[in-house]
This record gives C-alpha cells, sequence and structure tokens, in this order.
C-alpha cells in the first residue's frame, strides 16, 4: 500500500518542554485517518509540523515517497498539503471568495477578478456538495458554513491531503452529518484525511485507522475494524477506563427559574426569543436541546442580564430579575458558564487565580471595603485548582497559556464552587476530551444532587441525553416540546430541534441555522 | 565679573550690591543672552538680540563663548536655568529676551543679587535689572500710516498672532495710523491664536485678500510665514498685494524672482538696545533699576526701507507723523479701545 | 460675506488644509491596515519637511521649477528609510507599535533640528525660493460654481493628494495586494496559512506609510511655511491620525475626515468675516474646528473597526 | 537568567546602547563625546543646585507618566494628557492668585482644583468613549486643542488683557524654603512628594483594590468584564476621570510649584506627550514610571548644559532618548540577545 504521506518520529520542542517526541504517522491513500489524544497530547502540534507551521527539531517527513522539507505553509499548500485548523483560519469581516482565493487571486489587468473566482468557488462547492453562498461574509455565516470554507480554501488549491483538526467540536448534529458526508465524497475523489477528533463513536464510524498519542509520546497505529472505543479510550490515557456517566434519579423541588412570554431581540433587532416559557426547579438538570441561532445565545442572555428584554418576565427564586445588571442576576443565585470561553469566560491576560475569582473579587473575604486582598484570592484559586483538577503551574500563570479543557475546568470551578442555586452551562465540554467531559458531567449531576437547579444549554444529543433530567427543545426562539431522556429517542429529538412535530415529518427542506449569527 | 560660587550664601532679599561691583573690570566685559524657545534665528527679536550681542562682542574683541554667548530655552521651563547658568559662567551682563522671561529673570535677579541682569519688553523693578520697553504702536502707526496711503482697495488686514498685550500694541498703533490717514479705510483684525501655524496664516491672508484688502500687516511670528507665502502665490499670478513685515526687516521673506510683496517692516530695535546696556556697562553705567522705553524719538522703533516700493511723495508724509510723534503732538494709543 | 463668497472661500481653503494631511492620513491607513499602529506619522512628517526644504534650497538651481516635486521624491525616500526603524522594530523585534512611534517621532524632529543646525548653523532653515504654484485649471475653471469652487487658482498638490486617496482605495480594495494587505491586518496567522509573508507585507505598508508621511510633510512645508524649523510640523501627524481613525481605517473615509477638518478649521477664519459671528469671541472661533471634530464624531454613532490585529506583532503559532 | 533580571538588564542596556549611539553621532559630526556626556553629566549632577533642578522636571513628568499609564492599563490611550495639564495649570494658578487663604487651606484647594480640572477634561473623552464608542484618541487630540485656546482665553480675562496671571499667593505655593536651602536655590519643590505619593496612589488603586481589578480587567477584555458584573461604561469613564486627574496634578506642579503663574500659551509644553514615552519606557507600571520620569527628567535637563559647556546642540539629547526608548521597545530582541550571551557563557563554563 502506498503512503501518501510519512511522518517519521517526529520530535517537536517548545524550549525546554517536548510536544511531540517520537511520533510516527504513516497515511495511506484514500483513507481517513483518525489521530487520537487527550487535551494537550501533541495533536494539533504535530499536524501544524506537518503544515509547515513549525519546525520539527527532529524526525522527517515523505510525502509520496519523497523526503521533503515544509518549511512554510506555502510549501505544504504546494505538496498537496491542507489544514482545517482547530480555530478557523477565516477573516471575519471578508466574504467567503477573498478568503478562499487569499493568496492565489485571479487577476485581470492586475485587478482581483471576484467575479470569475465567486463562480469557481460556487463550481467548486457544487461538486463537493458543500452548498456555500460566495458572496456571504464570514461573520454573518454559520460556525458549520465556515468550516464548509475552510474545507474550500485546501479544496480550491487542489489539496490531496486534507488534515481536520478537531472539525466537529463547535458543529450541531445535524452538521456533523453533512460533514461526514462530505468527507466521504472527499474521500471517493481520491483525497487522503487525518481527523483529530475526541469523539470516540465518530472515529469507530468513519475512520479506517486510528494512531493514539499520549502525552506527546506516539503510543501506535490500529485498525478501526479491530478495535472498540473502550480500548481507544484506554490507549489514549494508558489506563483502563469506562467512560459513563454515573447518574442516579432526580428529585425536584420548588422551582427556580420561571420564564415567562420572553421575547429578546438580537443586536440587529431581530427578534430571536419569541415569548419563550420555560422554568427549571431545583434538583433538576435541564437540558436545552437546538440547532445553533435558535435563540439559545439571547436566552442566556437574557436571564444573565448580558442582554435587554424586550418583553416578558424573568423570575429566579420568585424574584423578578427582568432587566437587571448582569451582576444583580448573578448575585441572586446564578452561576453562568458561557459559551464562549475566551470571549466571555476569562481575561486570557490576567492570570488564572484572577480569573477565578471573577464574580467574588468585589466580596468578602477577598474584598473589604473596596481593598482586594490577592493572597485571598491565590488561596482561593489553590483550592479550586485542586478541587477541580486544572493542570496549570499555578494562580500566577496566565489564563492564555492553559489548554482549553483546564481553561473550562477553571471557569466551572469558579461558578461550582459558589453554589449557584441556578447554573447555566453553555456548551461546557467544547473541544474537550472524553475524560475532561467525563468530569464536567459529574461536576453538573453533583450540583443537581446537591439540591441545586442546573440549566445545560448543549448542541450534542449524547450530552443532553446522557446528562439532563428533561429537555426543553428549542426551535426558532420557542420551547417547541419538553421530553424526558428516558421517553425520547435522538431521532425525535433532531426533528423536535429541526421545528416538526412527529406529524409532519415529511416536511424536511427547511433550512434553518445557516444564516444565524453565531457569537 | 561678580561672584557666583558663592551663591549658596547669598542674600535672598534684594540688595543693591550688584552696581558697584561690575564696574571692577572697566575695560573688558562679557555678556550673554537667553533665548526664548524662537532661538537665535528667529527673524524676530531673538535675532536682533543676539546681533547686538556679537556686534558688540566682536567690537570689543570678545571671544564668543568666554566673552560672549547666548543659551538657547527649549521650553519657559528652561529660563531660570539658562539665565542661572550664565550667571555661573560670571557674564557681566546677562540678557532675558522676551516677555515671557520676566518671572525667570525675577526670580533669579533676586537672588543673585551680585549679578547684573537685562530683560527685554518687560519691566522688572530690581535694582540690578535693566528693563527695556518698546513703543510698538508708534512702529505701527507708521505702517499703518504706509498701508492707508499705499491702498487702492481702502481695505487693509492685520494678522496677529495670539492676543497678548505686546500683539495689541501692534494693532492699536496700526488701526490708529490708518484712520489718521483716512477713517473710512477699513481694517480686517484677525488673531489666529498661534505664532507657529503658517497654515493659519495663509488662510487668513487668503480670506483677506480675496476680500479686497491689498495689504496685509502680520505680528504673528510664524504664522507670518504663511501670510507672506500667500500674497508671493498672489504676486506670481499677477496681484498687486504686500505684506508689512515685523520686528525685523523682513524684505528677503517677500522675495519672489526679481519681485518683492514686502512693503516695508516694523523694525524693533532690541539689537540698539542690548548694545547700549553693555556699553553703559562697560562704561560703569549699568542701568540696574531703570526701564529705558525706547521708541521713535529714540530711534528704537521704526520703518525698515522699503526700498522703493513706498513712492517718495508717501515717504514725506510718513515721516511727516513721525515727526509728530517725536514731538509729542500725536500720542500713539496702546491699546485698541 | 455673501453666502457664495463664504462657499467659494471655505471649499477651497479646506482642500488646501486638507491636501498634505490627506497623503499622511492614507500613509497610516496602509500601516494599520496590515496590523501596525503608526503614530510616528508626525515624526515622519517632519523628515519628510525636512528633506524636502533642504532639498530644494540645495537643488532649486539644478532643477528649476520642478524643484517642489523632486523634493518630493527626496522627502519620500527619507521618511520611508525612518519608516524602516519603526518597521524593524514593531514588526522584527515585536517592540510595542506605540512606543516606537514614540521614539520615532522623538528622534525625526531631534535629528532634522540637529543636522538643521549642523548645515545652516542656526535654528531654522533660509527660505526656498521654488514653490509649488497655483494654477487655474483650463477649461474646468471656466464652468460657473464648480469652477470657482474646485478649479480655480488651486494647487497640483491637492489634486495629487486626492488622486492617490483614490489609488489608495483601488489598491487596498481592488487588488490581490490589497487583499493580503487587509488579511495581514485582520488575522495575520489566517494569511500566514495562506502562504502570504506576513512580514513582507507589513514592510511594505509600513514602508508606504513613511513615503506618504515624508510627501505629505514636504507638501506641507513647501507650499505653506517655505522654510523648515521647530515649529514647522506640530500636530499635523496627529490630526492625520485622527483623520485615519475618523476615517475609519478607509482611504476615501480618510480623505473625507480630512477634508472636514479643513472645512472646520476655514469656517473658523471665515466666521470672523460674518457680521454676527464677528460678535463672538474669538476663541469660540479659535476651537470651533475641534468641536466641530468631536460633535461629528459623537453623531456618528457606530463605532470605527479597527483592523483586528492592529498593533499586535504577529509571532508565529501563538494563540 | 531569571525575568527580573532581564526586566532591569533591557532598560539598562538600552541606555547604554543610546548613549552608545549619541557619542557615534557627536564623533561624526566632529564633537568629542567625552567633553559632551561630561557636559550632560554636570547638567544633571554638576552640583546641589543641578540636582534641585533635575529633580524638579521630574515632577511633572512623573505625574504625566502615570497619567498615561493609568489609562493604558485600562486598556485606554490618553494623548490628551498635554490638554489635561494646560487646564490644570491654569486651574491651580487661578485659585492660587484668585483668593488668599490659610495654606492649610489654600494649597489643596489649589492641587484639587488642578486635579479636578484635569479629570473634567478627561471626563469628556471617556464619556463619548462610554456612551457612543468614540474613539479616544481623536477626542483627546481635539480636546488639547481646545484646552490650549480656553486657557489662553481664560488668562486674558482674569489678567484684564494680560499674557500671564499675577504670581499666586504664597499661601498657594508648593515652594520650599528648605529645599531651596539644600540645593542652592533651584525651584525643587513639595510636588517632588505629592507626585511620589501618587505614584504609590496608583499603585495602591491598580494593586489594592476592587477598582483597580477592575479597571484593569476591562482593560484587557471588555466582554468577560461585563461578564462578571463589571460596568465597562463606568470604569472607562473612571479611568479617563483618574488619568486626567494626574494629569492635571502634573500642572499643578508647574503653577504652584515651578512657576507660580500661569502664562499665555504659544503652544503645548511638550510634558504631556512626553509622558507618553515616560509611561512606555516604565512598561505602564508605576514603578517604572519612576524610572521612566527619571531618565527622561534627567536627560533633558541636563541637556541644558550641552551647549552651556561644551558648545553641542542639544538635540543630541533627544536624539539619545529617542534610541533609548527605540530599544526598550524592542526588549524583545535585547532579552534573546541576553539570553544568548548568557547561555553562552554557561556553556562555556
Ligand atoms: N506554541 C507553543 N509554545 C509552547 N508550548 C506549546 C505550544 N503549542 C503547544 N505547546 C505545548 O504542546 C503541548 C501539545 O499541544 P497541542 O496543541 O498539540 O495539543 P492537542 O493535542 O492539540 O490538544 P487539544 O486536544 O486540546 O487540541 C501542550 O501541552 C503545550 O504545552
Ligand atoms: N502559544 C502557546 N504558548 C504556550 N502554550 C501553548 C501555546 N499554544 C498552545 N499552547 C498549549 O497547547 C495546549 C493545547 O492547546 P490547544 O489550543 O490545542 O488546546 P485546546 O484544548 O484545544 O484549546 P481550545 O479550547 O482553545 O481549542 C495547551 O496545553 C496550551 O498550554
Ligand atoms: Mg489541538
Ligand atoms: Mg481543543
Amino acid at each position: 500500500m502506498e503512503y501518501v504521506v510519512e511522518m517519521l518520529n517526529i520530535r517537536k520542542e517548545f524550549g525546554n518542554f517536548v510536544a511531540n517526541d517520537n511520533i510516527t504517522l504513516q497515511l495511506k491513500k484514500g483513507e481517513i485517518h483518525a489521530l487520537l489524544g487527550e487535551n494537550g497530547a501533541g495533536k494539533s502540534t504535530l499536524m501544524n509540523v506537518l503544515f509547515g507551521l513549525y519546525q520539527p527539531e527532529g524526525g522527517e517527513i515523505r510525502v509520496h515517497g519523497k523526503k521533503v522539507d515544509i518549511t512554510n505553509p506555502k510549501v505544504a499548500n504546494d505538496l498537496g498539503i491542507g489544514m482545517v485548523h482547530q480555530h478557523f483560519m477565516l477573516v471575519e469581516n471578508f466574504s467567503v471568495t477573498e478568503n478562499i482565493i487569499l493568496g492565489s487571486e485571479p487577476t485581470k489587468y492586475g485587478v482581483t477578478n471576484k467575479k470569475d473566482a465567486a463562480k469557481k468557488v460556487k463550481a467548486l462547492s457544487e461538486q463537493y456538495g458543500l452548498n456555500v453562498d460566495p458572496n456571504e461574509i464570514i461573520e454573518d455565516i454559520s460556525v458549520g458554513m465556515q468550516q464548509r470554507v475552510e474545507i474550500l480554501k485546501t479544496l480550491y488549491r487542489g489539496a490531496e491531503i486534507l488534515i481536520f483538526d478537531e472539525p466537529t467540536a463547535s458543529l450541531t448534529p445535524q452538521e456533523i452529518i453533512e460533514l461526514t458526508q462530505i468527507m466521504k465524497r472527499l474521500i471517493a475523489e481520491g483525497k487522503s484525511i487525518i481527523l483529530i477528533t475526541h469523539k470516540l463513536k465518530e472515529i469507530m464510524e468513519i475512520s479506517d485507522r486510528v494512531t493514539v498519542i499520549r502525552k506527546g509520546e506516539g503510543i501506535g497505529t490500529v485498525d478501526t475494524s479491530g478495535t472498540n472505543p473502550n480500548e481507544l479510550a484506554s490507549l489514549m490515557v494508558g489506563r483502563n477506563v469506562l467512560f459513563t456517566t454515573e447518574k442516579g434519579p432526580a428529585f425536584p423541588k420548588e422551582e427556580v427559574l420561571d420564564i415567562h412570554d420572553l421575547v429578546v431581540e438580537d443586536y440587529r433587532g431581530v427578534a430571536k426569543v419569541k415569548g419563550l416559557n420555560l422554568n427549571v426547579r431545583k434538583g433538576e438538570i435541564v437540558g436545552i436541546a437546538g440547532i445553533d441561532g435558535n435563540g439559545q445565545s439571547e436566552l442566556i442572555e437574557a436571564i444573565t442580564g448580558l442582554r435587554k428584554v424586550k418583553s416578558g418576565t424573568i423570575r429566579i427564586n420568585e424574584k423578578d430579575v427582568t432587566g437587571l445588571k448582569p451582576r444583580k442576576v448573578t448575585e441572586t443565585g446564578v452561576g453562568h458558564i458561557p459559551q464562549d470561553r475566551h470571549k466571555h469566560g476569562l481575561v486570557l491576560d490576567f492570570p488564572i487565580g484572577y480569573n477565578i475569582a471573577l464574580q467574588t473579587y468585589y466580596t468578602s473575604p477577598i474584598s473589604k471595603h473596596g481593598i482586594i486582598d490577592y493572597d485571598k484570592i491565590n488561596e482561593k484559586a489553590k483550592q479550586i485548582i485542586a478541587d477541580f483538577d486544572v493542570r496549570t503551574q499555578g494562580p500566577h500563570e496566565l489564563a492564555r497559556s492553559l489548554s482549553g479543557g483546564n481553561q473550562q475546568k477553571a471557569i466551572i470551578g469558579r461558578e461550582v464552587d459558589r453554589n449557584p442555586d441556578l447554573l447555566i452551562a453553555a456548551l461546557p465540554t467544547r473541544g474537550l476530551d472524553v475524560g475532561a467531559i467525563e468530569f464536567i458531567h459529574s461536576r453538573l449531576i453533583e450540583q443537581r444532587d446537591n439540591g441545586k437547579a442546573v440549566l445545560l444549554i448543549s448542541f450534542e444529543l449524547d450530552e443532553v441525553m446522557n446528562v439532563s433530567d428533561r429537555i426543553a427543545v428549542i426551535h426558532d426562539g420557542e420551547i417547541v416540546d419538553i421530553v424526558t431522556p428516558e421517553t425520547t429517542t435522538e431521532q425525535e429529538l433532531g426533528l423536535l430541534m429541526a421545528g416538526h412535530h412527529i406529524r409532519d415529518e415529511n416536511n424536511e427542506t427547511e433550512k434553518e441555522g445557516e444564516d444565524q449569527h453565531v457569537e | 565679573a561678580c561672584g557666583s560660587d558663592d551663591d549658596a550664601s547669598t542674600d535672598t532679599t534684594t540688595g543693591d550690591g550688584g552696581e558697584g561691583e561690575a564696574t571692577e573690570e572697566t575695560s573688558d566685559i562679557s555678556v550673554a543672552m537667553v533665548t526664548d524657545v524662537g532661538g537665535i534665528d528667529d527673524k524676530s527679536f531673538n535675532q536682533s538680540a543676539w546681533e547686538g550681542i556679537k556686534s558688540f562682542g566682536e567690537e570689543n574683541g570678545l571671544e564668543e563663548g568666554d566673552g560672549y554667548d547666548y543659551l538657547q530655552s527649549t521650553s519657559d521651563t528652561d529660563y531660570n536655568t539658562n539665565l542661572n547658568n550664565l550667571v555661573r559662567r560670571d557674564f557681566d551682563v546677562v540678557y532675558g529676551i522676551g516677555a515671557l522671561m520676566k518671572g525667570s529673570v525675577e526670580e533669579i535677579a533676586s537672588q543673585q543679587t551680585d549679578a547684573q541682569f537685562a530683560i527685554i519688553d518687560e519691566v522688572v523693578d530690581l535694582p540690578n535689572v535693566a528693563s527695556v520697553m518698546f513703543k510698538e504702536q508708534e512702529g505701527a502707526f507708521l505702517a499703518g500710516v504706509a498701508a492707508a496711503l499705499m491702498t487702492e482697495t481702502d481695505k487693509i488686514g492685520f494678522v496677529g498672532g495670539m492676543e497678548i498685550p505686546v500683539i495689541e500694541r501692534f494693532e492699536a498703533g496700526f488701526r490708529a495710523g490708518v484712520a489718521a490717514v483716512d477713517e473710512s479705510i477699513e481694517v480686517d483684525v484677525q488673531y489666529t491664536g498661534a505664532f507657529d501655524k503658517a497654515e493659519l496664516g495663509k488662510t487668513t491672508a487668503n480670506l483677506m485678500y480675496d476680500t479686497g484688502a491689498d495689504i496685509v500687516f502680520h505680528a504673528a511670528g510664524g504664522t507670518g510665514n504663511g501670510v507672506f507665502t500667500e500674497a508671493k502665490e498672489r504676486k506670481e499670478a499677477g496681484e498687486d498685494v504686500w505684506v508689512i513685515g515685523v520686528d525685523a526687516d523682513q524684505y528677503e521673506e517677500g522675495q519672489i524672482g526679481d519681485e518683492n510683496v514686502t512693503l516695508t517692516s516694523v523694525l524693533k530695535g532690541v539689537e540698539m538696545a542690548v548694545v547700549e546696556i553693555a556699553e553703559k556697562t562697560l562704561a560703569g553705567e549699568f542701568p540696574g533699576g531703570e526701564t529705558t522705553t525706547y521708541g521713535l524719538a529714540e530711534d528704537g522703533i521704526g520703518l525698515a526701507d522699503s526700498r522703493g516700493a513706498i513712492p517718495e511723495d508717501v515717504m514725506t508724509q510718513i515721516e511727516d507723523y513721525k515727526q509728530q510723534i517725536v514731538d509729542g503732538e500725536i500720542t500713539v494709543p496702546e491699546t485698541v479701545e | 460675506m455673501s453666502f457664495l463668497d463664504v462657499l467659494y472661500f471655505i471649499i477651497p481653503s479646506a482642500i488646501f488644509y486638507a491636501a498634505p494631511l490627506i497623503l499622511v492620513a492614507i500613509g497610516g491607513v496602509f500601516s494599520e491596515r496590515s496590523g501596525v499602529v503608526n503614530i510616528g506619522l508626525e515624526g515622519l512628517m517632519v523628515i519628510g519637511a525636512f528633506t524636502g526644504i533642504v532639498f530644494n534650497l540645495f537643488f532649486a538651481d539644478t532643477f528649476g521649477g520642478a524643484t517642489p516635486w523632486v523634493a518630493l521624491i527626496a522627502a519620500m525616500v527619507a521618511a520611508l528609510l525612518l519608516s524602516l526603524l519603526h518597521a524593524v522594530a514593531s514588526i522584527s523585534f515585536r517592540a510595542d507599535q506605540v512606543v516606537s512611534g514614540v521614539a520615532i517621532n522623538l528622534l525625526a524632529i531631534a535629528l532634522s533640528l540637529y543636522l538643521v543646525k549642523k548645515i545652516f548653523d542656526k535654528g531654522q532653515t533660509d527660505f526656498i525660493t521654488e514653490r509649488f504654484g497655483r494654477a487655474d485649471v483650463p477649461l474646468l475653471s471656466e464652468i460657473p460654481f464648480i469652477g470657482p469652487l474646485f478649479f480655480q487658482s488651486v494647487y497640483l498638490t491637492s489634486f495629487f493628494a486626492i488622486g492617490v486617496a483614490v489609488l489608495a482605495w483601488f489598491i487596498i480594495y481592488k487588488t490581490p495586494f490589497g487583499l493580503r494587505l487587509r488579511s495581514v491586518g485582520e488575522h495575520p496567522m489566517a494569511a500566514d496559512t495562506m502562504g502570504i509573508n506576513v512580514t513582507k507585507m507589513r514592510y511594505t505598508a509600513v514602508m508606504i506609510s513613511g513615503a506618504l508621511a515624508g510627501i505629505g510633510g514636504a507638501v506641507y512645508a513647501q507650499t505653506i511655511t517655505s522654510d523648515f524649523g521647530h515649529a514647522t510640523i506640530n500636530g499635523q501627524g496627529f490630526m492625520a491620525l485622527a483623520a485615519m481613525i475618523f476615517g475609519k481605517w478607509h482611504p476615501l473615509g480618510a480623505m473625507g475626515a480630512a477634508l472636514f477638518f479643513g472645512l472646520a478649521q476655514s469656517l473658523s477664519i471665515a466666521g470672523s468675516s460674518i457680521p454676527i459671528i464677528s460678535e463672538i469671541p474669538n476663541v469660540f472661533l479659535l476651537i470651533l474646528p475641534y468641536v466641530l471634530t468631536i460633535l461629528a464624531l459623537a453623531g456618528f454613532i457606530g463605532k470605527a473597526n479597527a483592523p483586528k490585529a492592529n498593533g499586535k506583532p504577529y509571532i508565529k503559532g501563538e494563540r | 537568567m531569571s525575568n527580573r533580571v532581564t526586566n532591569i538588564l533591557v532598560p539598562l542596556v538600552s541606555v547604554i546602547l543610546g548613549l552608545l549611539v549619541g557619542a557615534i553621532i557627536m564623533l561624526v559630526s566632529g564633537y568629542n563625546p567625552i567633553t559632551g556626556y561630561t557636559a550632560l553629566w554636570n547638567g544633571i549632577f554638576g552640583d546641589l543646585y543641578t540636582i534641585g533642578e533635575t529633580l524638579r522636571q521630574i515632577t511633572p513628568y512623573l505625574l504625566a507618566g502615570l497619567a498615561v499609564a493609568f489609562a493604558f492599563r485600562s486598556g485606554l490611550f490618553n494623548i490628551g494628557v498635554e490638554g489635561q495639564l494646560i487646564v490644570g495649570w491654569f486651574a491651580a494658578a487661578y485659585v492660587g492668585v484668585a483668593v488668599e487663604l490659610p495654606k492649610i487651606i489654600h494649597l489643596p484647594l489649589a492641587i484639587l482644583a488642578a486635579a479636578a480640572a484635569g479629570a473634567l477634561w478627561g471626563f469628556v473623552p471617556g464619556l463619548l468613549k462610554a456612551k457612543f464608542r468614540v474613539h479616544e484618541v481623536i477626542v483627546t487630540i481635539m480636546m488639547n486643542y481646545i484646552a490650549l485656546h480656553v486657557t489662553n482665553a481664560l488668562i486674558r480675562t482674569v489678567s484684564d488683557g494680560g499674557d500671564r496671571t499675577e504670581l499666586i499667593f504664597t499661601s498657594a505655593s508648593l515652594r520650599s524654603e528648605f529645599f531651596q536651602n539644600l540645593t542652592e536655590f533651584s525651584r525643587l519643590h513639595y510636588g517632588i512628594l505629592l507626585a511620589l505619593i501618587m505614584v504609590g496612589v496608583m499603585w495602591l488603586i491598580l494593586e489594592k483594590t476592587t477598582l483597580g481589578y477592575e479597571l484593569k480587567a476591562v482593560g484587557f477584555n471588555q466582554n468577560a468584564s461585563e461578564y462578571a458584573g463589571m460596568n465597562v461604561n463606568k470604569n472607562i469613564i473612571l479611568a479617563m476621570v483618574i488619568s486626567g486627574a494626574f494629569a492635571g496634578l502634573a500642572g499643578a506642579m508647574e503653577a504652584l510649584g515651578t512657576f507660580q503663574y500661569v502664562s499665555s500659551k504659544g503652544g503645548f509644553t511638550g510634558i504631556g506627550f512626553d509622558g507618553i514615552a515616560v509611561a512606555l519606557l516604565g512598561m505602564n507600571t508605576p514603578l517604572g514610571v519612576i524610572f521612566g520620569a527619571t531618565l527622561f527628567g534627567s536627560l533633558k535637563y541636563g541637556a541644558l548644559n550641552m551647549p552651556n559647556e561644551a558648545n553641542i546642540p542639544l538635540e543630541i539629547v533627544e536624539i539619545v532618548i529617542a534610541v533609548i526608548i527605540f530599544f526598550v521597545a524592542s526588549g524583545y530582541i535585547i532579552r534573546l540577545l541576553l539570553l544568548r550571551a548568557a547561555n553562552k557563557k554557561k556553556e562555556a563554563k
């Protein structure tokens, strides 16, 4: 069998830290090759080496059997290697076409020929069934659509070898299905794919082989057909594990959150939450299932006071909190794990300790009469770091340099430690490895068991099904139905999320969420 | 010269020991000056003062550096230090050039009672300071007369820098001069609020010429550069416009090819005043505590040679006015009422 | 003055005032669009003005009437070289771009005054004899209303500045170079993954800003002051910076903002010739341009969006 | 090499490199650098008088630097320190001449007036930024010019058409007989103590108060600050107001200390703009501002002695300052070189 790419004994160091140590990965033509490892194991680093963003300290790379020296991404492009990055590499205020042609623009008399380019993009998009509008501006399209633009970028440059770094982390279930189909189509066209994902289910479904790395070291490669999720998980963490969340029955008590007829508009003045009703009780986890852009962000922001409410009321513990400032809402007993940890959740340039105090810095014992005691902050931070297994050098390390999973754990620690009556968790496990996910789920359930209310927003059906006691399905700004995980199926949820009730299930062509603004 | 090495022990209260000591070395005295932010080549009073110092120095065979020198200030906080530095270098007379230096001269002179100072354009009432004032309004009056007699449009412009007393003396004199010739001539007065914004000077002059003025008198320092540029451009385009310069003879600024837009300039005899004080000191008569006021009578103020721009008959009329002022028949106002 | 007279005065004066600012502000647009903050514009203007005047003085005999134009080239080169210093610091040495800009401003004025003293042995240069002249544009100046507003006794340099603005718009929004330039200022890592040499783009952009600021300084000095001294350029670079921000980092926007400043400025000068207004104390007219600008900004609700990566050094692999 | 060591070494190396460049320029243009630098040294430390004056020069730089740094830490670029300083100068001088009160009331009142005037001048851009998202850089530039013209007009009014006010009453003066006697009649005044106290105040605000925590958070990430319940707009305004107050105090130093009056200004004092360099030299930290102001103030003041003693144009010192700032800014490369040098040493061992 011919290998299109061979990375042999790759070693990559950052200062004194070895991120990749003697890792070998060989990609066969026409296969989907999964790359698996915990957060921080070194997957992205390895791929960035292949793509020419990093120079390895050791090992060699062969493309089609020939040794190559990939000094920068241009070389990688020329070798037919394209990469869809974990954090999208898109210029947000450029159009789709502009993003795609950037760096190899067609011209006519020295002027960028956007018309021809757009046509070519359109054609390419149709060829692979990507359904991308070349003239849209990136910041106006959904995450799923943005990802397709990333794919188009590589195809436009004639990539034969595609690297996907956690492509499904931020996609909705529907988008994930579509992406899977796209990948299969790419393989059918003769391309080869390296896929990084934390979702073992996906690996089992679509990959041909899996290479596992652990703490920077290559563990080995196995055929997907000859393995199972548990074995993969064990290979990944280096011990036997069973990733299932223990969860007993719920004992809901009095109401904590009561939302009545809520209407919320987005920044353009378009109503995104349209007369929504919902309540959450102590001792239960209510999951909000829905496709991105159906009003989830606006709902959370309205509850937490970050966004104005157009009409309707929000009550927390019987107190009307509609239109209150975020701090007032927080003080009535609300914890909030925000959807975007970099934008809202953390001050990246603050030490992690400061970040852990972000909601309590002004309260006793940290602050008294406006005087802040950083020793107390660090004490608290150390405790939370220990309790929530945040892997960091200590409270003084900048939040920026923590891995996503550990940043998330710190946020959760911060919010849970305050013991709020209502904990709002928006996409709390996005981008995290299975171990971290399991940890976070168990903390959410623990909150519930302590008699607190939890509102979980997630795009992942697995998560919603596993963690929630009740599932409220949101569609177009309304709760279309409330179901329990025991009595529903993923299929039924999927349909509800798409806005159909079981009765009118033939009506499938409606296109939702594509023109929604993603924050 | 005066001892300043022991200035730590000098009494701060004003004594009047200054005069006597200065006469120790009558045959050979040294002089130096502190400029304001303009520098010794500002084509204005710093420059004329420096020329005075230089000519005195050269005449008396002094060395630049030890015999005569200057220090430039980069901001008004520097005045004190510069004055002090010169005192420590034992110069016999230290000049502060410009009204802005009043506070500093006052302060240093009251500390260094053994040293001798001179200030131009302000009065410092201390026994070891000689003050020099000018009657700018008298020169400006003559400029006003010249402009009024020369204008063909019966409209004249005045561009001022900042609205401060010196400049207002120019304005008052200028207006009075124009009015003395013909009450009906309009004087368009504009203050640009700055001495260093040539673009404002240019635009202002542009507006004045556009609205019918044919002569503009500027008392606006660097802002006046813009006035000249505007006039020169118009002259090149065939318009018959003029500028009256200020402080020094600004003939050179008005030159374009073979033509010139400078009608005349109001001269301020800073050079002469500086030399006079030095010479008096040399003669052992340092005028400490006195204020010498230079006007037309003292030849401390005057008009520059027009190099033919002003015809003879007009010149005689101007001379006539001058005589009346010198004789005290006309008193030129210092302020605009 | 009649309303029409006021107009005939204000519009040409505004254009005249704006011309150097337009050039410099567009220089700023190039630099900041590529992600390099350039508050050194003031200093680059200083070097441009200095070089323009000195060159003009030395070569007036050689080049005659063309001297001011040739001097622009000299000024351009000099400022471009100085801007390289800013480029090296802020791109290669990862300096704080604001600090480096401040250093450029200090260095430019100190260096040029030092050189003036060395060369002329005094604090300012002589007056140049070859200046940019004003002229009527043939035919166009005859058009009623439009003619006196835009085409009578105008500077060629004003048209040049407007031409540069349009050209800059074209380059930034219509050519591959412009697309790359903007991508580097918005998301350098994305540009890098697309095979664009971020460093090279930024160097080029900073050098363009230097070149344009230099030309702007030389235009200013050769049309307005006619000599060079410590006060020749004092604050115009910062006004250009303000025009660039006001114009939302868009070349035509920057041009509009510069024209607006010019308009406000000439309005305040014209004001004292308008009977009722001339009764108002002068200080109100003096501050009018600045107050108008602030009011205009507050009125233009909607924030100016700076290029996202503006001011941040690009470090490969950093997130 | 530890971080702290390099943090101290970088500015030191920069100063040395700056002086080196200055020496080369002097050599090339025919001056003797040794004579030049001796003059500079004497201009700074020559005797008690110059030391006093150097300290006096440092005083307003300290406060202007604090003003810029404080705004920077809150994510704002205050180019308006110059204007805030000018109005502060006027306000202090006005209070100083307008009334005569017991010193214990008069002096604090004049100082407060300066701080309040500066704060007001900072409030405007702060408010516009908070309410309308207007870029503070433009507004502060415009406010500088407004300050200049307005104070000139006010000076005219209070001095009956003159170009400067009377001297302030001694009851409002910061001048110190003790300092003057100590330093052979330099103008060193008690303001230096106030400035140093303000360094402490800034440090306290930033490092010890919840307000400081909020200001820094807002400076780094407004979204997260809002999420954490901070009032972002209030913090922006407050940051500009406090920054403006520091700048106003710098004006008070001139009014009540150095000059004892305020006079019409033909142009900016430059102290506000130099404050930017001072703050950045000091990495926007309170302690750093002391370093920046000391360096800047000493060199600027000492420069006056170069034409005086060595007949060298004082612009040379400005060039040196610019080069030093340039190298401090390029700290990354110096750090890298230092690190390499250190590693080599290690290897050699
Ligand atoms: N630019 C860098 N500088 C220093 N260290 C780095 C850098 N990038 C990565 N590392 C180190 O390399 C390790 C591997 O990082 P990498 O991003 O490859 O992890 P990953 O496997 O992609 O994790 P995830 O699943 O969270 O995406 C990290 O633990 C980190 O310590
Ligand atoms: N520039 C850098 N400097 C130091 N460490 C880095 C850097 N970039 C990444 N890392 C390290 O790489 C590791 C993984 O990074 P990566 O971005 O892949 O994390 P992640 O969990 O996927 O984060 P995200 O949630 O943002 O996707 C982290 O441990 C982090 O410390
Ligand atoms: Mg990764
Ligand atoms: Mg990740």
